[in-house]
C-alpha cells in the first residue's frame, strides 16, 4: 500500500517534470545572473565561469562547503570510535 | 591478500600515476575547462580507494591525514584573507591567477584527504558483524 | 644505468600523457608535466605500492607497440567468428587450465588480460603462471598448446617485455 | 529526442530502484542511475557538475552504499531440483517455485539477505561440503531443507512452515549437527 | 570527401556489431555464454567506432585524447568482466556440463 | 539532424534495451554484466557528444568514466563474492 502510494507520487511528479520540459520556458530572475556573465573575465581573469563564482564572488560559499566536510569528518570519527582506537 | 584477485591487484598497481596525473590535471585547470578542487580530490581520493583493491590491510597512515586536513583547512581561510579582501591586487592578471590555482589546490587536497578519511574510516572500524 | 634510463623513459611518457591533457606544448607545460610525473611516481613509490613502481611495472615500447597491433588484429578476427556463434546460438561452455610459459608476473597478467579481451574466452584465476580459462566446448586455440611445451604468438610477444 | 530517452530512464531506474526489496540490486541501480544523470547534466550544459556526478557515483557512493549493506546478515541458501540437469533462464525463472518465493519473502522479512545459488549438482556433493546455510532439495512435489541444529533462524523458519501448511507440497525438515556426517 | 565515406562505414560497422552484443545478451540461456560473447562484441563496437570518429575528426590533440581512451578502455574493461565472471564462479554458480578438465 | 545525431540516438536505444536485461536478469551476475555494458555505452554517448558539439573538455568526462569505472563493478563482485564482506 504505501509502494504503491510512492510509486503514483512519482509517476505524478515524473509526468509533471516532463510536462514542464515539454511546455513552458521557466527561467528565474536573470539580474545577478547576467551582470556575473558579462563581467567575470575583466574582474577575476578566470576563464572558467564557475571557478569565478566559486573562488572569488562567493568565496564564503567554498569556505564553509570545506568545513562542512571537516565536520562530517569529526563525526564519521566519532561514531565509529573503537576500544583500540587509542593506542 | 584476502579473496582479491591476483590480476585485478597487479593491472590495478600499473594504473596509479595515471590517476594520480590526471587529478592533478583536473586540479590545476580547473579556472580554464571544467573541473576544479571538489572534482580533481574526488578522483584523488578514489586513487586510495583502488590501493584498497591491492593491498586490503591497514597500511594508511589515517593519523597524519587527520593533522593534514586541518592544516589546509587553515590555509583556505588565510589566503583568501591575505589576497581577496586586502584589495591591493585585484587588477593585476597575474596575482588572480596565481590566486586561482593555489586556491583550487588547496581546496582539492583538503577534499582528497577528507574522502579518504572517510572511506577508510567505514571500511575498517564501521559495519564489523 | 638501465635504471635510470627506464626512469628517463617512464617520466617521458608521462609528460606526453600530461601534453595530450593540456592540449598545448608550450615550455611551461613540459615543466610542469615533467615535474608532476617525478612526484607521482616519488609518490606512488612511498605511499601506495610494497615494491618499486618502474621494476615492476616498466614496459619495453617497442613489443608494446607490437603487442597491442597483435592485439586489435585478434580482437577482430575473434569477433567475427563470435558473430557467428551469437546467430548461432550455442552454449556449451567448459573450464580448462593454461600454464604459460612466461616467467614475469606483469607479462602474465598482460596475457590474461588479452584474453579477456578476445571474444569466446575469459580468464578465471590465476596461480603463478597456470591460468584458468573459460571457454567453449569447440574451442581449439588454447587446448593444444596446453600439453606440449610450444608458445602462443602472444606469448613469443610478451616474452620481451 | 536524446534528452527525452534519457529523462524516461531516468524516471525508470528512480522507480525500480523505489520498488525492488533486493537491497544489493539497488545498488547497482543507483549505480546505473548516476551514469544516467551524470549524461543529462552533459546535455544540460554543466559539464562541472557531471564530473563530480562521474567520480561521486562511480567510486565514492557505491562503496558507502556497501559499507552500509554489511550490517545485513548474508543467508546463503542452495536449491537443487532432481528434475533438472543443465542450468538456464528457465531453469532460474521456473525453478522459482512458491515455496522458494516465500523463504525469500521469510528471510526478507526478518532483515536478512538471502543469496540464492541455484546448483545441477548432486544433493550429496552440496552436503559434504557444506559452506551453506540452508539447503533446498526439490523432487517433484517433495520438499526437503537441510539446516544446522544450533541455527535459530532455520527454527523459525520450521514454525512459519508448520503454522500454514502447502497443499501439493510435502516439506521435510532434516537438521544436522555441527560435525558429523549425513546420508542424505 | 573520401575520408568522411570512410569514417561514415566505420560507424555503420560498429553499429552492426553493438546490435549483436545487444542480441546476443538476450539470445543465449545462460550467463557463462553471455559472458564470453556479448560484452566482448561490446569492445569490439567500442574500438571500430572510436576509429571511426578519429577519422572524421582528423588529426589533433582531441584525436590523441580519444585515443588514450581507447587505451584505459582497453586497460580496464576485462577487469570488470573478469571480476565479474570470478565472482560467480566462487560463489556456487555451476556451469552446466558434465565433463569439465579440473 | 546529421548523422552523428542519429547514430547518438541509436546508441541510446541500445542502452535502453540493455536496461531490460539489467532488469529481468535472473542472477546478480546479469546485472552486473548490463551495468558494464551500459557504462561503455555511455563513454561512446560521451565522445560523440563532444564531436557533435565541437568542445573538446567533455573528453575529460569520458576520461574520468574510463578511468574509475571499473572500481564500482570489481567492489559489488568481491562484494558478492565474499558473502558481506568488502
Amino acid at each position: 500500500m504505501r509502494k504503491g502510494l510512492a510509486m503514483l507520487f512519482c509517476i505524478a511528479s515524473a509526468a509533471l517534470v516532463l510536462y514542464v520540459y515539454s511546455d513552458t520556458k521557466i527561467v528565474a530572475d536573470t539580474f545577478v545572473a547576467d551582470y556575473y556573465i558579462q563581467n567575470f573575465l575583466k574582474d577575476t581573469y578566470a576563464r572558467n565561469g564557475v571557478a569565478a563564482i566559486y573562488l572569488n564572488y562567493r568565496v564564503f560559499d567554498s569556505i564553509f562547503e570545506t568545513l562542512i566536510l571537516l565536520v562530517s569528518v569529526t563525526a564519521v570519527i566519532n561514531f565509529s570510535w573503537r576500544r583500540d582506537d587509542e593506542k | 591478500m584476502r579473496n582479491s584477485s591476483e590480476i585485478i591487484a597487479r593491472m590495478t598497481g600499473l594504473l596509479f600515476p595515471f590517476i594520480i596525473m590526471f587529478g592533478f590535471y583536473i586540479i590545476l585547470n580547473g579556472h580554464i575547462t571544467p573541473g576544479g578542487g571538489f572534482q580533481g580530490g574526488a578522483v584523488l581520493a578514489s586513487v586510495f580507494i583502488s590501493r584498497y583493491l591491492v593491498y586490503p590491510d591497514e597500511g594508511i597512515r589515517i593519523k597524519s591525514l587527520q593533522s593534514a586536513e586541518k592544516a589546509l583547512f587553515f590555509c583556505i581561510v588565510v589566503i583568501p584573507v591575505l589576497f581577496l579582501f586586502a584589495n591591493n591586487y585585484k587588477s593585476n592578471e597575474l596575482w588572480n591567477q596565481i590566486y586561482l590555482i593555489s586556491m583550487n589546490m588547496l581546496i582539492g587536497l583538503k577534499v582528497c584527504s577528507g574522502l579518504t578519511i572517510i572511506f577508510f574510516r567505514f571500511v575498517f572500524y564501521e559495519g564489523g558483524k | 644505468m638501465k635504471r635510470t634510463f627506464n626512469y628517463v623513459v617512464m617520466i617521458f611518457v608521462f609528460t606526453a600523457m600530461w601534453i595530450i591533457l593540456n592540449e598545448k606544448a608550450g615550455p611551461m607545460q613540459i615543466i610542469s608535466g615533467i615535474g608532476f610525473s617525478v612526484l607521482s611516481i616519488f609518490f606512488v613509490n612511498y605511499y601506495l605500492l610494497d615494491d618499486d613502481y618502474i621494476d615492476s611495472y616498466f614496459l619495453n615500447p617497442v613489443s608494446l607497440l607490437k603487442y597491442l597491433f597483435y592485439l586489435v588484429f585478434q580482437i577482430y578476427k575473434s569477433g567475427i567468428s563470435a558473430i557467428f556463434k551469437i546467430s548461432k546460438g550455442e552454449s556449451a561452455v567448459k573450464i580448462i587450465k593454461y600454464d604459460s610459459c612466461l616467467n614475469k608476473e606483469l607479462a602474465v597478467c598482460l596475457l590474461a588480460n588479452a584474453i579477456t579481451l578476445t571474444p569466446g574466452t575469459v580468464t578465471i584465476d590465476k596461480t603463478k603462471n597456470q591460468l584458468s580459462i573459460l571457454c567453449f566446448q569447440d574451442d581449439e586455440v588454447f587446448s593444444s598448446g596446453s600439453g606440449g611445451k610450444s608458445c602462443s604468438d602472444f606469448e613469443k610477444i610478451l616474452r620481451g617485455i | 529526442m536524446i534528452e527525452k530517452i534519457f529523462l524516461i530512464l531516468m524516471v525508470v531506474l528512480a522507480l525500480i530502484t523505489l520498488n525492488t526489496v533486493k537491497l544489493r540490486r539497488a545498488v547497482i541501480y543507483l549505480g546505473i542511475f548516476s551514469l544516467v544523470s551524470s549524461f543529462v547534466y552533459l546535455l544540460y550544459g554543466a559539464p562541472d557538475v557531471a564530473i563530480a556526478e562521474a567520480v561521486i557515483g562511480s567510486a565514492l557512493s557505491t562503496v558507502l552504499y556497501l559499507v552500509a549493506l554489511k550490517k545485513y546478515q548474508v543467508f546463503t541458501i542452495y536449491y537443487t531440483n532432481a528434475n533438472y540437469n543443465e542450468i538456464h533462464d528457465g531453469y532460474i525463472i521456473k525453478g522459482r517455485a512458491q515455496i522458494l518465493r516465500d523463504v525469500e519473502r521469510f528471510f526478507l522479512k526478518r532483515e536478512m539477505e538471502p543469496q540464492i545459488i541455484y546448483t545441477t549438482d548432486d544433493c550429496d556433493y552440496v552436503l559434504s561440503a557444506k559452506n551453506f546455510d540452508l539447503l533446498i532439495h526439490q523432487d517433484y512435489d517433495k520438499v526437503k531443507m537441510y539446516g544446522c541444529i544450533e541455527d535459530y533462524h532455520v527454527d523459525a523458519m520450521q514454525d512459519y512452515v508448520a503454522k500454514n501448511p502447502y497443499e501439493n507440497l510435502t516439506v521435510e525438515f532434516v537438521r544436522y549437527e555441527a560435525g558429523d556426517q549425513i546420508d542424505a | 570527401m573520401i575520408i568522411d565515406f570512410i569514417s561514415k562505414v566505420f560507424i555503420v560497422l560498429a553499429l552492426i556489431f553493438m546490435f549483436f552484443g545487444v542480441y546476443g545478451i538476450f539470445r543465449f540461456r545462460d550467463f557463462y555464454s553471455r559472458v564470453l560473447i556479448s560484452s566482448k562484441v561490446e569492445t569490439v563496437g567500442f574500438l571500430t567506432i572510436m576509429a571511426g570518429i578519429m577519422l572524421k575528426t582528423g588529426f589533433g590533440y582531441s584525436t590523441l585524447k580519444i585515443l588514450f581512451i581507447c587505451l584505459m578502455v582497453i586497460v580496464t574493461n576485462p577487469l570488470s568482466t573478469h571480476a565479474v565472471a570470478r565472482s560467480a564462479l566462487k560463489s556456487g554458480y555451476k556451469i552446466s556440463e558434465e565433463n569439465n578438465d579440473d | 539532424m546529421g548523422f552523428l545525431d542519429a547514430v547518438l540516438i541509436v546508441v541510446s536505444i541500445y542502452a535502453a534495451v540493455v536496461l531490460i536485461r539489467v532488469v529481468i536478469g535472473p542472477t546478480i551476475w546479469d546485472r552486473l554484466l548490463g551495468f558494464n555494458m551500459i557504462s561503455s555505452k555511455i563513454i561512446m554517448s560521451i565522445v560523440i557528444l563532444s564531436v557533435v558539439t565541437d568542445r573538446s573538455f567533455l573528453l575529460d568526462i569520458a576520461l574520468v568514466y574510463s578511468f574509475l569505472g571499473f572500481i564500482g563493478t570489481v567492489l559489488i563482485a568481491r562484494f558478492v563474492e565474499t558473502r558481506g564482506e568488502i
